[in-house]
């Protein structure tokens, strides 16, 4: 929570992600290579590939949560670390422990823990905000309730609510329509289509073909290196799914790839 | 005999109760974060620390000893963290592989340069709670066990650790990741958690030895994880349960001659069982309560992950 | 939510303190007239109090037979003696590890008296050269033990000085038969041929009785108990027993035998029969109603069997 | 002395250790995978009140009577661990801690009561649980044989159900194995070995022998069966050369020694073994940078600035060493040398960056086979 006032100098500040040679490695092979994205705000944009893609890698990558190899990022033209209080994250599900003793407001309070600092208790007004955003999601009801007797789709919810309480200009949310029921699924793209309409960026790591066109109006097709990127109508070719889904895909045009030995 | 402050009997229950908060305090992040087996781990790799300080200081016994053994702790967690680290191995496993070597080295070591020298364990560690009120020291006019003294500050450092940290700490053992991002350090967190741990282990091998020790970090925990869901409630029951084994072990080794230690851990144990019969959400009669009322009207039933 | 499960052990801690405390108070208005509450750890000093003392104490050891000083944990009703007793005699030199430390201190507010020191320091005071100063098992040479008697008789004089005349009494009286057994010893050790006379054991307990009765004494692992012995000391006492053709070796009451069963069988694989000279009572006493029940007891049955075992002579008033 | 090989004593530590060794190698590749490696120790702690109990029930120190209480009891602790873990919410971790701890202290109250009954035949009754390895005798070897042989017997007997259990559990409860009894009778195995071994080696060593020789093979094989092997070899290699290392000097004290040895092959593995290990991909690593020329990295530049669309394009050393898996400072320097590559600042990267000067570009060119064209600047 470093406010600190001489953060480095803008770049690109117009744009709400602005990703440039972004390279991460995983032991010998690069998971991600030579990324480079370009995402305006009041967008809600969907990352979409094949398994071990990169998806999370990328999203996490950008989050200081996994270590670059190389390039840079950029969020409204400050790096990541200036920015976390701007920036919402939406885990996916199962990397939480849903058995730990604690009620679905405590969770979503959590998002303020940021803001609040290492020593300041959650006070009034926090509770009030958390319970705003269980609102929001349609959860009021289910605020003390255990989270581990909340549903799959109740449990995404809540994760969402730890996001929007935060008020975040940017959202990057780890496939959160994974394994919920197509009503949960439906409230969840209303909540982010509401969030693009009041000029807020959302970025979704997504995996079923059919909704994309429906969901998203910008997209990433991606498969270790970006095969695509812009507005739907434009990227979402029949040849851009075919080079983004057809195998393995080349890091770069010399045929070969030496770090595969 | 001559005027103690506090009788025999009052400062080993006093001592029972003082390990159990600061053991059950810390334990319960450790079942929550999955690391009580940690505990054991600590009190296998004291005997290392024990070795490593006489060949360099030639002490048996004494505050650099007990510094050492702190330290070996502390080490031991580092070692597994990095065999952790390396993602080929996972964490029960590291554990398993660290405290073994590390005892053993130390056996060596003693056996090796230490081979008429009177040093293990014991020599360090008393380790007896029956004896504990026989080891008095005095401040300001008082004359106060010295474990009583040494085990409250503890669990005052342990206590402060906790409820200045709660959030963070809450927040590092449910999702780790999110509190990456919202600037919180988990895993510098998680060190010192363990340090503490560490700390209050060799002071606690001291004072009560270790069976009692391991039992308090995790029993209590697990208790109270059994009968609530809120983690502020959860940390109250351990305590409670804690505290309230000292003086029913007391009471039970008197009455069956047995080891004192051995009984406060066992009265643990009582505890866990009442929890689970009993426990409000998860005991086994609540469980089958609601099933039955599940049976009775199948429609309106909650589906629990 | 306190639930009814928590108000009951806090209810019951407030009664625990209310018993705890009057315990210790109605004690000490005991009348005086009755025995004194004496202390000792090991069984040698339990015995050796007991004998000084007779009917003026009452003695209440707390390692029974067989247990192992460094493996000793007390039972709850072992600290109540504690807290009753008016002298706490225990051994020292590390024998009750992190315990002896603490009793040392307790001298501030009870009587204690470590034996094993003072016998060490009678035996310096009387111009003896002493080799070996930091091993425990001090009683193993009865000259040396029997240096402690006039200290212990001194300090049960100080707590019941009516008994003065008794004590004195006994520990003479005391002191002419452990001479009697020093010497006794001495010559019968000696009778063992000298190429032979080689005191195999499990672990370091009789250093005091090889040098005192010039008899060479090897233990198969360190001091302490918890050492564990490695395959090359199997292999060297064995080696030791077939070039001096030592004719038997000797398993110890409180130690597990395996370590000298190995080593029995790894020399006689080797062309030297040995034999298992049977149980050796190092850090306790025997049986209270064996041969070993007493220290006298315990020391004449080693020795018999250490010289019946090893070929020495054994004449029949032994 | 005694020449070492024919030495009766060590052949009977090597033997017998070596033994324990295949049976915890075996028995240990699966608790492993269960994750459920500190099985082992909480088994040994949890054998303490069954000692006890064998001796107060026969009141006397017989072999037979003290290993059956400690199988009894150690059995029990995992019955109440597997109970713990199915029917609540407590995790495997904090189910072993209390199995290990509950049981121990039971051990303790017993030997405290044995002991203030003064029964002198107790003597040495806990050590029973803190073994020596190098006091094995010929008599314990034909017991550790047959009960290894009954062990590793059941495994290859039920080899298939065993595997399918440990990779997937749901699925074999699905297709109807009786998963349950799979998993009591793994416990019970488990039990059956450390109980076997925790007399000769002690507790700590029974520890390490169920992980180190698993955890090692683990970094080997990637089948289960080819780890089973593996580990089971590590096992007996641990207990030969740790039996071997202790009769080199005295005081060497030989259950400690296999620890060590073994903790080395875990350590050893870890870093060594060909697929998993640490130093052979710093190996390829170096194999790659021998066999990468130079021209093959101003290749990968000159690409990278195509796809960027100028030459002025500044390449990250970082996003280099990505791409050919290794660090490529000295390549770039060397190409610098010769004049084909240039260093220059790109904020806000931190890493350094290298850009083709105008005769890289050409050199570069030439060599894809595209001479004339030229890049924008």
């Amino acid at each position: 929570m470093d406010r600190s006032a001489n953060s480095p100098p803008l770049h690109e500040p117009d744009l709400a992600l602005h990703v440039e040679d972004l390279t991460v490695t995983y032991g010998e092979r690069p998971a991600l290579w030579d990324i480079d994205l370009d995402i305006p705000p009041g967008v809600l944009a969907g990352i979409i590939g094949p398994n071990g893609a990169g998806k999370s890698t990328l999203i996490r990558a950008i989050l200081d949560l996994v270590r670059r190899s190389a390039g840079h990022v950029r969020l409204f033209g400050r790096p990541y670390r200036a920015q976390r209080l701007r920036v919402g994250y939406v885990p996916q599900r199962s990397s939480v422990d849903w058995e730990f003793p604690t009620s679905a407001l405590d969770v979503v309070t959590m998002g303020l823990y940021g803001e609040l600092g290492w020593w300041r208790r959650p006070g009034r007004s926090e509770r009030d905000r958390a319970l705003r955003a269980l609102e929001q999601v349609g959860l009021e009801g289910l605020a003390d309730r255990q989270i581990s007797e909340l549903s799959g789709g109740q449990q995404q919810r809540v994760f969402i609510a730890r996001a929007l309480v935060q008020q975040a200009d940017i959202y990057f949310l780890d496939e959160p329509m994974a394994g919920v029921d197509a009503t949960t699924e439906r409230a969840i793209i209303d909540l982010l289509r509401d969030l693009r309409d009041a000029g807020r960026t959302a970025i979704v790591v997504h995996h079923d073909l059919q909704t994309v066109r429906s969901y998203f109006d910008w997209l990433i097709l991606m498969n270790r290196r970006v095969i695509a990127q812009g507005p739907v109508e434009r990227v979402y070719t029949a040849d851009n799914l075919r080079r983004t889904y057809g195998g393995q895909v080349a890091l770069l045009d010399t045929g070969h790839d030496p770090a595969a030995l | 005999m001559t005027d103690l402050l506090i009788s025999p009997a009052v400062a080993i229950v006093l001592t029972g109760m003082l390990v159990g908060a600061a053991g059950a305090l810390l334990g319960v992040f450790l079942v929550l974060r999955g690391n009580s087996m940690l505990s054991d781990a600590i009190s296998h790799a004291i005997l290392f620390g024990i070795a490593i300080a006489w060949l360099l200081t030639g002490a048996t016994s004494g505050p650099v000893q007990i510094f050492g053994a702190a330290l070996s702790g502390v080490l031991a967690v580092f070692l597994i963290e990095s065999v952790v680290r390396t993602r080929r191995v996972r964490q029960d496993a590291a554990i398993g592989l660290v405290f073994p070597a590390l005892f053993s080295l130390g056996v060596v070591l003693l056996n090796v340069f230490a081979r008429d020298v009177h040093l293990d364990e014991h020599t360090v560690l008393l380790g007896e709670i029956g004896f504990v009120w026989l080891d008095q020291l005095t401040i300001a006019g008082w004359v106060l066990p010295r474990s009583v003294v040494t085990l409250a500050v503890i669990l005052a450092m342990d206590a402060l650790f906790i409820t200045l940290f709660y959030k963070a700490l809450k927040l590092a053992t449910f999702d780790p990741e999110l509190a990456r991002t919202l600037g919180f350090m988990p895993t510098l967190l998680f060190y010192g958690l363990l340090s503490l741990v560490s700390g209050t282990a060799v002071a606690a091998f001291d004072a009560v030895g270790v069976v009692l020790f391991i039992c308090f970090v995790i029993v209590p925990p697990a208790a109270a994880y059994l009968m609530t869901d809120r983690l502020g409630v959860m940390l109250f029951l351990a305590v409670a349960m804690a505290t309230a084994s000292a003086p029913l072990g007391y009471i039970s080794a008197m009455a069956l001659n047995v080891s004192i230690a051995g009984m406060m851990a066992l009265a643990t144990g009582g505890f866990l069982i009442l929890a689970l019969t009993f426990g409000p959400r998860h005991g086994l009669l609540a469980r089958r309560a609601r099933r039955r009322r599940l049976t009775d009207q199948p429609t309106e039933g909650t589906s629990s992950a | 939510m306190r639930t009814r499960r928590q108000i009951l052990p806090g209810l019951l801690s407030l009664a625990l303190f209310g018993m705890g405390v009057s315990g210790a108070v109605s004690d000490v208005h005991a009348e005086a007239r009755a025995p004194a509450a004496v202390v000792a750890t090991t069984g040698m000093i339990g015995d050796l109090a007991r004998r000084l003392g007779g009917e003026c104490f009452a003695v209440h050891t707390l390692m029974s037979p067989g247990v192992d000083p460094h493996q000793y944990r007390p039972a709850a009703q072992d600290i109540r003696h504690f807290q009753r007793a008016e002298l706490v005699l225990y051994n020292g030199l590390g024998l009750e590890g992190q315990l002896g430390s603490v009793l040392a201190q307790l001298g501030k507010l009870t009587p204690t008296l470590p034996v094993a020191e003072e016998a060490l320091a009678a035996a310096e005071s009387a111009g003896q050269d002493l080799a070996i100063t930091s091993d425990p098992h001090v009683w193993m040479d009865v000259g040396l033990w029997q240096g402690a008697i006039d200290a212990v008789a001194k300090k049960l004089a100080q707590v019941r000085p009516d008994c003065r005349e008794t004590l004195t009494e006994r520990a003479a009286d005391l002191t002419r038969r452990f001479e009697a057994l020093d010497q006794w010893i001495g010559e019968r050790v000696n009778s063992i041929p000298e190429s032979q006379r080689v005191l195999v054991t499990a672990h370091d307990a009789f250093a005091y009785y090889g040098r005192a009765y010039d008899i060479e004494v090897r233990g198969i692992q360190g001091i302490s108990t918890t050492a564990e012995a490695g395959v090359a000391d199997i292999r060297e006492t064995a080696a030791v027993l077939v070039e001096r053709e030592v004719p038997a070796i000797f398993i110890e009451s409180t130690i597990n035998p395996r370590t000298v069963e190995a080593v029995r069988s790894a020399a006689s694989s080797d062309g030297h029969p040995v034999v298992l000279g049977g149980t050796l009572y190092g850090d306790a006493l025997g049986e209270a109603d064996g041969p070993a029940g007493d220290y006298i007891g315990m020391m004449r049955t080693n020795t018999h069997r250490i010289v019946e075992a090893l070929g020495g002579r054994l004449p029949d008033d032994g | 002395m005694i020449p070492l090989l024919s030495d009766p004593t060590l052949q009977t530590v090597a033997i017998g250790t070596a033994l324990l060794g295949v049976m915890s190698g075996v028995l240990g590749s699966f608790a492993v995978l269960r994750r459920e490696s500190l099985l082992g120790d909480t088994l040994s702690h949890a054998a303490l009140p069954g000692v006890c109990l064998g001796f107060m029930l026969t009141g006397a120190r017989s072999l037979t009577a003290l290993m059956a209480g400690a199988l009894v009891t150690a059995m029990l602790a995992a019955f109440a661990m597997v109970l713990l873990v199915r029917y609540t919410r407590l995790k495997t971790d904090a189910a072993l801690g209390i199995a290990l701890g509950l049981f121990f202290a039971l051990g303790v109250v017993l030997l405290t009561h044995i002991q203030a009954t003064g029964n002198a035949a107790q003597a040495g009754l806990d050590a029973f649980l803190f073994g020596q390895a190098a006091a094995l005798s010929r008599a314990d070897l034909l017991p550790m044989g047959s009960v290894g042989l009954v062990a590793v017997g059941l495994v290859v007997l039920l080899w298939k159900p065993l595997k399918l259990l440990t990779f997937d559990p749901e699925y074999a409860a699905a297709i109807g194995l009786p998963v349950r009894a799979l998993e009591l009778l793994i416990t019970l195995l488990v039990a059956l070995t450390v109980v076997v071994g925790l007399q000769l080696v002690g507790v700590v060593l029974m520890t390490a022998m169920v992980i180190a020789p698993a955890a090692a093979a683990r970094q080997w094989c990637a089948s289960l069966h080819g780890m089973v092997i593996v580990a089971a070899l590590f096992g007996a290699a641990s207990g030969v050369l740790g039996g071997g290392l202790s009769a080199l000097t005295p005081g060497l004290s030989t259950g400690p020694v296999i620890v060590l040895v073994a903790s080395v092959l875990a350590l050893g593995s870890l870093f060594f073994a060909p697929r998993r290990g640490l130093v052979p991909a710093w190996w390829r690593q170096g194999h790659r940078l021998s066999r990468t020329s130079s021209d093959r990295v101003l290749e990968t530049v000159y690409q990278l600035a195509c796809e960027h669309g100028s030459g002025r394009y500044r390449v990250e050393e970082g996003a280099v060493d990505a791409y050919h898996g290794m660090t490529t400072a000295a390549i770039l320097t060397s190409l610098s040398d010769r004049g084909l590559l240039e260093a220059v600042e790109h904020m806000p990267d931190e890493g350094r960056h290298w850009r083709l000067t105008n005769a890289g570009m050409s050199y570069a060119a030439t060599r894809a086979g595209r001479p004339d064209e030229v890049l924008g600047t």
